[in-house]
């Protein structure tokens, strides 16, 4: 390896496939690589296969304008601003979307076993759930657990009986390694170095479990101020093979120490995200509407993402009013 | 001293006070987002002192000085003693075996505590998908003790949910699938169970058998309508009288403190 | 669980009893809990079980004074300062120590194991060598393997195939949970949170794993002081049970930092380790001859101690001769 | 440019020489304490920026202003990349699949590339313990190549080792024992194994059935020599010649930029 190599969003973009799987940095509604999804909308990828630790809005933009066909997770909502995964609910129901359901450290011990080259994690955490219905494996059930694809496990988990201190049964949880890690980062060294600030949810085990590893930074940095506390770093630059420095890349998802959550902007989309119409009149605004992240900020308008701007000291913004009072 | 209870409060309000009183001093508490939160702040900030929260998205013991709204929150990271990821929450911290107490919402429930967030119908062909099982069966299944905060409707308590997201204390054993207890699913592994749900109607909680009785009735309210509001044939045998109320200085942390902003109270 | 209870060194030790099943912080000769080790020969400690990721020179002071009876690990030495763990090599010549041997990285994935309340970890590294040789299980011929000692697993390892991605043979390794982990910390704050300076080797884990946690730190800090950098903490208060505040607890071996190894008083040590005769000499002198840590490091006198001491930004001495030239 | 080639040099010299061009710029190396340290060091500052250096406890690409004395040293995390332990070494870099060069020592090797650092005799009653496996075997097993650096003595260089502790070519498959080739072991784990062995009287390499060959004799010695440095039947047909000298320019940069101190040099 050598350093990651810069590439414009819309070449690193590019770089997916149609079919191809991709995991995603960030929890929920933080940290997302939103412009990274908007831009695979605009470019019209079609038939992903998504790992996700779990889900979030970033999840119902994709699975919104039909680029999703698989979908493995435990969970897709916007937190308080929208209560469901319009999107992915609709998909379910309707067929368009196979979804395999995990339990949320189910996933983390499948991303985890992706990380360390394990072909699987064993956990105990979830067990007597209908998540582990053999009825329920919608994977099987759709022919897909023939080894035909490596990417795919030949089961969806398995039972074991502990034989080390006889505890009884435990679940084994298959590995994930997706084709491409797609990581919204706060810093990268210039070397590739990564750095997230507050808490870092899956995102190292993330990086390590793909194949390949696309990083979307707020921020380039110096690699020499981020080791100067290589404790706060969760990946080197060999483990990274293409950077895009992006800012406001997470919008309408929050960036801690850079900008808060945009409330309204995912209020507003989820509302949008309830019809299949509704939905493809706000992509046509929002998506298709701007050539790039670049008319997509400006569109925001500075006024609105400056009251979005963390506060340095906290992290989050002081300015966005959030509850009823 | 003699308590000084409020008289004008919001089934929000008892509901969030009464699932506080479940905090221990020095338990340490694994919560989801919303009303979990309110509650376990506000054991905190009223008798609690030591209890110690644990938010799945990667903190422990956070002291937030503005309320999170999500796990995820970067106000969730504020003076807390870690701050990593999910790996260090579900398995460094939960599935290590440090939580006495899990905090968790419910879209539905049954007789035995089983819970479903996840789909309406037949899971094989849905007419309608929840968000999804998130950590609540993961914290359900290896906390000590989980109490789950629930909004009391008939169709919410069903004998049978549709599809078992978060094991209760009778659950299916696989790849047979036949209902046993929870230990005989969990083995050595077994940690504890559900131990309360609290609504905006009671308090209930579960007999030897794993089966749901209703233990409190809260002021306003009598036993025969909870059991009115449970599809089940609720145990309302065995309720002690009434839920303690929330005393003026639990409802002054509540909104003074502990939500100021009004993003989970009105 | 409340705060750690704060001890002196000589009651934590006391709390010991012969025949527990011990864990140690550190790397072969970085930050180990030295004087807790000197302590619990002094208080004469006997058939002590010892997992070690890693030995280092106070697995020689335990297993010198015949404090130690089982030893599972994978190495033990002095680095540079002293080739092998003589002591631990005369014991298992000698039949007085039962060693199990496991390869480093196998040592890892039982400690992590712990740490995770699982009952095993697979990993695929080191397979096909003597480490798995059957005949080697030494504590399987002592008879220690039947499940009369909780803590002992049932099998050495197991080997079982992967069912989810078909890619062959892999091993489990069992947990490891002993009585107590005795961690030499570089601070504890006065809430029990902890930090390590420079790298944390498998601390985070030794903390995790163990039943009971014995903290000797380097100093106190404010809580609030470890709480600005949270992701620079390795555990929490609630995991701490003790805590000892002791300056200079980890010599002879380095604390990042606040002093360097001490290498001529390894070497010296180390050419005592080589007979009963010339360690119960040495002893007599080092562990014996001074009543408490205190002594201990007024007899090293404030000289030596200066000449260890880590330079505030390298954290490392520059005033020690470490090479011929 | 012709090369400048020193004339004034130590065995040790050229081992650190010869072992430092086994990495190509850009190589992920992970490396014991000792002689290992200077191969990489060297190649970094030689003809290999690029490579990245990993040691076991914990940090990754680091850049030591001073030679660290073990793989532990605080030297190690000096503008590091990534500060953590073991966990992270072994699991998160090794086991993850990153590494492409191992760099190691051993006491004892055969002509399959099995070290022995552990015991001498039967395991059972050795009559001398070495320090144990440390990451010997671990990183062996899964970098992409390893290379040793050995002290050639006869009794180093056996047609079996004692006791296997580090995994070459032909090893047992357990739990019978029988000698299979290494890739039989580790199915679809298999990423690779002992691509050279350097000694202060040659390189080693081994051939399709993994057995052991000189590959070039170090000046000074004939390959009659080194065989005869081996108890076991070495294969020397396959010499291409010298090992090419160490240049004015490596010497000058192992005892001026790598080990100033005289830490591992004499």
């Amino acid at each position: 390896m050598g350093k990651p190599q810069r590439l414009t969003l819309k070449e690193a973009v590019g770089l997916i496939n149609d079919g191809d799987f991709l995991t995603f940095s960030g929890f929920t509604i933080w940290r997302r690589p939103v412009a990274f999804c908007y831009e695979m909308v605009r470019q019209g990828k079609k038939d992903l296969h998504l790992f996700e630790v779990n889900g979030g809005t970033h999840t119902e933009i994709l699975a919104g304008a039909g680029c999703v066909k698989l979908w493995e997770s435990c969970w897709v909502g916007h937190e308080l601003y929208g209560k469901l995964g319009e999107a992915v609910a609709r998909g379910q129901v309707e067929g368009t979307i196979i979804v395999e359901d995990y339990s949320h450290a189910q996933c983390v011990a499948r991303i985890l076993a992706g990380a360390y080259g394990l072909p699987f994690m064993p956990t105990a955490l979830s067990m007597g759930t209908d998540i582990l219905n053999p009825k329920f494996d919608n994977f099987k059930k759709a022919g897909l657990r023939d080894g035909s694809d490596p990417k795919i496990p030949l089961k969806k988990y398995d039972i074991i009986h502990d034989s080390l201190y006889d505890k009884g049964e435990i679940l084994l949880m298959p590995a994930v390694n997706a084709d491409w890690a797609i990581i919204y980062a706060s810093q990268v060294g210039d070397e590739g170095t990564v750095r997230m600030f507050a808490h870092s949810y899956v995102d190292a085990e993330t990086i390590k479990a793909a194949d390949k590893v696309i990083v979307i930074a707020e921020e380039m940095v110096p690699d020499s101020y981020l080791r100067q506390e290589p404790d706060r770093n969760i990946a080197a630059g060999h483990a990274i093979d293409y950077v895009v420095v992006q800012p406001w890349a997470a919008h309408p998802t929050g960036s801690q120490y850079f900008y808060d959550v945009d409330a309204d902007f995912i209020r507003n989309f989820y509302q949008a995200s309830k019809s299949k119409e509704s939905y493809d009149k706000w992509a046509q605004e929002w998506i298709f509407g701007v050539a790039d992240h670049e008319e997509y900020v400006e569109k925001l308008g500075v006024n609105r993402l400056t009251k979005l701007k963390a506060n340095s000291v906290l992290g989050y913004s002081t300015s966005v009013k959030r509850g009823t009072r | 001293m003699a308590k000084n209870y409020a008289t004008d409060y919001k089934g929000v309000d008892l509901l969030a006070v009464a699932a506080a009183r479940e905090v221990n001093d020095g338990d340490v508490v694994f919560a989801g987002t919303g009303l979990p939160m309110l509650a376990i702040l506000l054991a905190q900030v009223n008798h609690a002192p030591n209890a110690v929260c644990i938010y799945e998205a990667g903190t422990v013991d956070g002291r937030a000085l503005d309320l999170p709204t999500s796990v995820g929150d970067s106000r969730c990271a504020w003076q807390a003693s870690i701050a990593a990821g999910l790996t260090e929450t579900f398995y460094g911290q939960l599935h290590c075996g440090y939580v006495d107490l899990g905090f968790l919402g419910g879209a539905e429930i049954d007789k035995y505590g089983n819970v479903n967030t996840t789909v309406v119908g037949d899971y094989s062909a849905p007419s309608k998908r929840f968000t999804g099982s998130g950590g609540n069966p993961d914290i359900n299944s290896y906390a000590k003790r989980t109490v789950f905060i629930m909004v009391q409707e008939k169709r919410r308590f069903k004998e049978h949910v549709d599809y078992i997201t978060s094991p209760g204390w009778r659950i299916p054993k696989w790849p047979s699938g036949e209902y046993v207890h929870r230990r005989e699913v969990y083995g050595k592994f077994y940690q504890g169970g559900p131990s309360a749900v609290i609504t905006n109607m009671g308090v209930f909680r579960f007999d030897d058998e794993g089966i749901m009785y209703l233990d409190t009735v809260h002021p306003g309210f009598t036993a025969e309508q909870v059991k009115d509001n449970c599809l089940f044939d609720l145990n309302i045998s065995r309720c002690k009288g009434e839920t303690e109320r929330p005393t003026v200085e639990e409802i002054d942390l509540l909104y003074k403190r502990v939500d100021p902003e009004g993003i989970f109270l009105p």
